[in-house]
């Protein structure tokens, strides 16, 4: 098996989906790079998004597809809605997730409820990628994550995840997928590598998985917080703590059977997010939990999140900010114990 | 101006269509038989008209939360329209969207929408969709004078030139944005030379004229794909109705309103008939027959059955577990 | 004592601001009416905002202060955030919280943060008011909530008055306080009455209140729920069942004591908005309860909420959106019976 | 031109002062000695201060993420500066900003905003402040090319124009925003002609030359408050630097920044001196005690204590309970 980052996964799923569909079209700014100097080698596709994650695209498919913008959120974000509803699918980048509240309209009230409240007579097959994420030391408009804001929106999907793996087989899904989903990529994890199989086959959204077996505790991970999850598991295995780590990697639709399924098993449970904490994924998330499995529960649920702070840039108070793998454990002990 | 018999017959039918519609619907709203928000569009009737006389069946179309006439020119069924504003299970949009969000998508229609300045964006997005796919459809996205200061309206219009996108943003400049006049919200002279800032090329018309609208139109569609760019339309017209029924439209001066009925649309196109050689009885005989169809309509949305209460939790996806809807 | 309604309450509350602070402006659309008719008799301030809550503050105090906007939201609520910093008091109208989505980056990325990341040498003292809630057949666009949009970010404070009483006091509060504060006010209550004394103090932002004491049951809702809320504790007293309610009335800070100090005393907790669910602030008060009071709970909160769907135009389908006193009865019932 | 003498000291100060911060920024970027993005502003110097030079020392600003140069001639301290992009509690924002975000209230700096456009809004709300108050104080806003087609830069303009608001909205067109050449971006022929979308003042200057951007300045300043209006200005430069450090720069042909280092803007102020009654020798002395200046700047903010982690929970709010931040 072949190894590949994150960012090489998704560019393949972006180059896969759109040989596959000739519909696929790509829309953000700085995607290619070198847009108004085509006539001087090199400049073209020097780019890629800040990540590099869209090169290659324009040399492949051409200008029609993948097409630079103007730093005009609210409008080309709108373009995708026509666009996916007339027969394209599109993929729209937003370039970092802070810049949400630029755009959120076309998303929030078009995107999200045109079928809804014009009948059901067309759907809006389109993708917003967006990077999200803490420790870039990126301060505070470059580093949020913002998953909530998303998943509290009826008709939207949310998909983030954590590994190459599930970051190609997810996208691939979600560009076939006929409603608008969020895709949402973690800016620290694009340089992680796993085992991504040649033949990837799309993973069906809305399935979590379980990425480390065991009895004990359930500890359930936001995206990069599996990361810190697996530290802490690693390190309290030790002491004989089982933990088993769920990756719900789609928070709408949320695969709670398998949250459940491991709740009932454990009774202890932890919920870990980067984001900020009130009304979070990890609020819902525990939420559900204690109303579904409150029997099940040997012990409070507890959530671990980012405080009720903006993301400061200085190292020390950002990494105060994040999670850490010793909170986790501590909570892991705490919940063990209890 | 060369107009078929037909498209004439057309005209005439879908003014007035629309004209006894919306006074129907103030009737209905006085009596509080409808729920929900009504807004209305008396004085609009030739743009909608004249607009939609230039384009074919299956163009592009966004309209607003006034967007009755929108609806009726684009060849909604009428009994649909009545049925949604009811609220009722054969409407529309089956009762989901209500007046404010009436939309075919099978007509064209992408979409109504209450957000000020959302619909340019859209059929930008449509127009691209048939440029990339070498479509033939045109594209044309309606708004008020109150959409041109905001940032959507201009993102997709400086996009749009950018991009060499066919398309039409037409503009219904009524006089009013809920309770403001137009003509202190203008920064420019003229509405209009909001394209300036796109370098867009645009034209201004009398919006009372369905004649004039529809012959603008045409031109601006012919232009606007032969030169692969944007035109931006500018109607002038002005807003019987209040912003919505129940409106005291205290801010409108009485004199005023009572100037601008000189210029009512549908008073101008009946004395323009017979120029295009309409008899004023086969005038009537459309009108007759337009109320009977409208007064059908009524009669129809009136005595639809009620959506179940549970239908609530249909079609928010294309795919989405049923169960995780709670 | 003299009754007024939450509308009256809140035009009071401007008129006495306006009046005790010569820096307290607003900007809206429409909040006057008649900008551009200057020159006709009856033009002026003849509107008030759509709900004509701001009526009169033109006559009294002049367009300098009050301010008719173009649709411009982005613009004006940018504007407050300037004029807020350097030595005004900006009130800005969004005339319905469902356009929040033209707006959400001069709120979430510069009111909420400039404070902190900008080193804490200033504050952003303003305050948004706008019109939520379902039940008026507005449609998918016209109707919604979206507390937990705003609750879920740092640096913003939420308030949202049941009664009249509650919407004076809070309001007299939120302009004077010196952080930025969304207002937010229910259109289905604007004409509800309740005694609001001629000395109305402010009330503290972050206080919650008990609507209603009980013993039996703790139930936690969200501004219009608590009409429901008390209909059906009413309805249920009469089988012996004595309920609590509880209004936050503000959700950032939201009062936890006082709603920990009743789930302590109960044990059998219900929380109602009329929110999507997802991420929303039932999630998070749901979630808050089954950390801190794992031990104190008699059986599994319930959380009421709207379903996660737009919402819907048709009344038969409005009112199933909605939660219901039916429903809470049940709910009752079955965390009493637990 | 009459500029006083120790004005023309401060000019040639922090022209000299911004270069040798960005060329000192740029090294320890490479050697990856301070955390996170960095955004240098090399080729902007002159923009920042000819319009720093006209504006007072309370006049009101904002910046964006590559605010370096604003900063400095914004008179925020240099050592202040330097420990922030450090991260170190010394910092103009105590750590919390970082590069992107420096900004000193009580200089006059609104914030520097990692939004694009978002710092028009908010400076003209602080041109409406002092409006409504009778204050004296200007307002100036500066964006790159890159943010005129955006919605709120749209808006802001708008409202300025309309609400007769004296500020200056002051563009730098440095030939890219990020990978994207202005002169592909554009509609308009020259990028100053936005403007006329608001029928709104507009000058165009060199931004390569320091004291044509102060003249244009000054002379704006004085009819901005006299006619009480805005006007937007637009000055020409290139921009050296990459995106951030680190951006590799491959879609700006060599030629071209061959071409623009013919009139760097440090190079022309230098050849003007004379004009100015500089002596090549008073130049250099002024550049040595800079780089010392930025020297020292640098090896205080090495040398600074780390923030505590618990400070992020410092000034998120005036008035919040300390327990709910969790
Ligand atoms: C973004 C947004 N802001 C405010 C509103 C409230 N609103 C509804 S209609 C309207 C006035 C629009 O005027 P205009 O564009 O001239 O259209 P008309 O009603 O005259 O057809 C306003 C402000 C809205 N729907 N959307
Ligand atoms: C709303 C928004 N969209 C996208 C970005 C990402 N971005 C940062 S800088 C930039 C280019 C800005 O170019 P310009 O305005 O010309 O400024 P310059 O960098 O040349 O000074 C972009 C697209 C952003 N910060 N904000
Ligand atoms: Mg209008
Ligand atoms: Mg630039």
């Amino acid at each position: 098996m072949r190894e590949l980052t994150v960012k090489e996964a998704i560019n393949e799923a972006l180059f896969e989906s759109f040989e596959n569909d000739e519909n696929v079209i790509l829309m953000g700014e700085d995607i290619a790079g070198g847009k108004g100097r085509e006539n001087y080698p090199g400049t073209q596709d020097s780019w890629g998004g800040p990540f590099g994650v869209t090169q290659g695209l324009l040399t492949k498919f051409g200008p029609e597809r993948v097409r630079d913008t103007t730093i005009t959120e609210a409008g080309f974000f709108g373009a995708a809605v026509g666009a996916a509803m007339t027969g394209l699918r599109p993929i729209v980048e937003l370039m970092y997730v802070d810049f949400a509240g630029v755009c959120f309209d076309q998303l929030m009230n078009q995107a999200a409820k045109m079928r809804y409240m014009f009948g059901g007579k067309q759907s809006v097959p389109m993708v917003v990628r967006t990077v999200v994420g803490a420790g870039f030391r990126a301060g505070s408009e470059h580093s949020q994550t913002l998953y909530s804001l998303y998943a509290h929106i009826p008709g939207l999907k949310v998909v983030a995840p954590y590994d190459a793996f599930d970051a190609k087989g997810l996208l691939l899904s979600a560009i076939k997928d006929d409603d608008p989903v969020i895709f949402m990529e973690h800016k620290r994890l694009y340089m992680t590598k796993c085992d991504v199989p040649e033949d990837m086959k799309a993973i069906p959204l809305g399935k979590g998985r379980i990425r480390r077996p065991g009895k004990d505790v359930t500890i359930i991970a936001i995206q990069r917080m599996n990361l810190f999850a697996e530290e802490a598991a690693q390190k309290i295995s030790e002491e004989n703590i089982d933990c088993e780590i769920i990756d719900p990697r789609t928070y709408s639709p949320l695969d709670e059977e398998l949250i459940f399924e491991s709740v009932r098993k454990t009774g202890r449970v932890i919920v870990i997010d980067e984001s900020n904490p009130k009304c979070s994924l990890a609020s819902e998330i525990t939420s559900l939990i204690s109303e579904k499995c409150f029997n099940d529960l040997k012990t409070a649920v507890i959530k671990i999140t980012a405080p009720h702070t903006p993301i400061p840039f200085s190292p020390p108070m950002e990494d105060f900010y994040i999670p850490s793998t010793k909170k986790i454990i501590e909570a892991i002990k705490k919940v063990h114990n209890a | 101006m060369n107009i078929d018999k037909n498209k004439l017959n057309w005209i005439y039918k879908k003014l007035f269509t629309i004209r006894f519609f919306e006074e129907r619907i103030k009737k209905i709203a006085k009596e509080k038989s409808v729920p929900g928000y009504l807004h209305t569009c008396i004085g609009s009737e030739a743009i909608c008209v004249g607009v939609m006389s230039a384009l074919s069946d299956d163009d592009w179309i966004s309209s607003t939360y006034r967007n009755h006439g929108h609806a009726i020119a684009k060849n909604c069924e009428l009994k649909q329209i009545t049925s949604e504003i009811y609220g009722r299970s054969t409407g529309i949009c089956k009762g989901r969207g209500g007046s404010m969000h009436i939309s075919d998508f099978d007509k064209g229609m992408l979409g109504s929408f209450g957000i000020v300045a959302a619909g340019p964006p859209v059929v930008l997005g449509a127009a691209l969709q048939e440029k990339i796919n070498g479509g033939t459809k045109m594209s044309a996205t309606f708004f008020g004078d109150g959409a041109i200061h905001n940032g959507a309206f201009h993102e997709a219009a400086g996009l749009a030139k950018l991009w060499d996108i066919p398309m039409l943003f037409v503009c219904e400049n009524n006089g009013y944005a809920e309770a403001t006049a137009t003509d202190w919200h203008l920064n420019t002279k003229e509405l209009k030379d909001i394209a300036k800032a796109y370098d867009m090329i645009s034209y201004q018309g009398d919006g009372n004229n369905v004649f004039e609208v529809h012959q603008i139109t045409r031109d601006a569609i012919i232009e606007s794909k032969a030169k692969n760019t944007p035109i931006f339309l500018e109607f002038k017209n002005y807003r019987f109705s209040g912003q919505y029924e129940g409106d005291t439209q205290l801010y409108q001066p009485l004199e005023e309103i009572e100037e601008a009925k000189k210029n009512d649309p549908i008073k101008k196109s009946i004395e323009m008939a017979s120029e295009y050689n309409f008899s004023s009885d086969e005038i009537k005989q459309i009108q007759t027959d337009v109320l009977n169809e409208v007064n059908e309509a009524f009669d129809f949305a009136e005595t639809q059955p009620w959506p179940n209460p549970e239908d609530a939790l249909e079609e928010v996806y294309v795919n989405y577990p049923k169960e995780l809807l709670r």
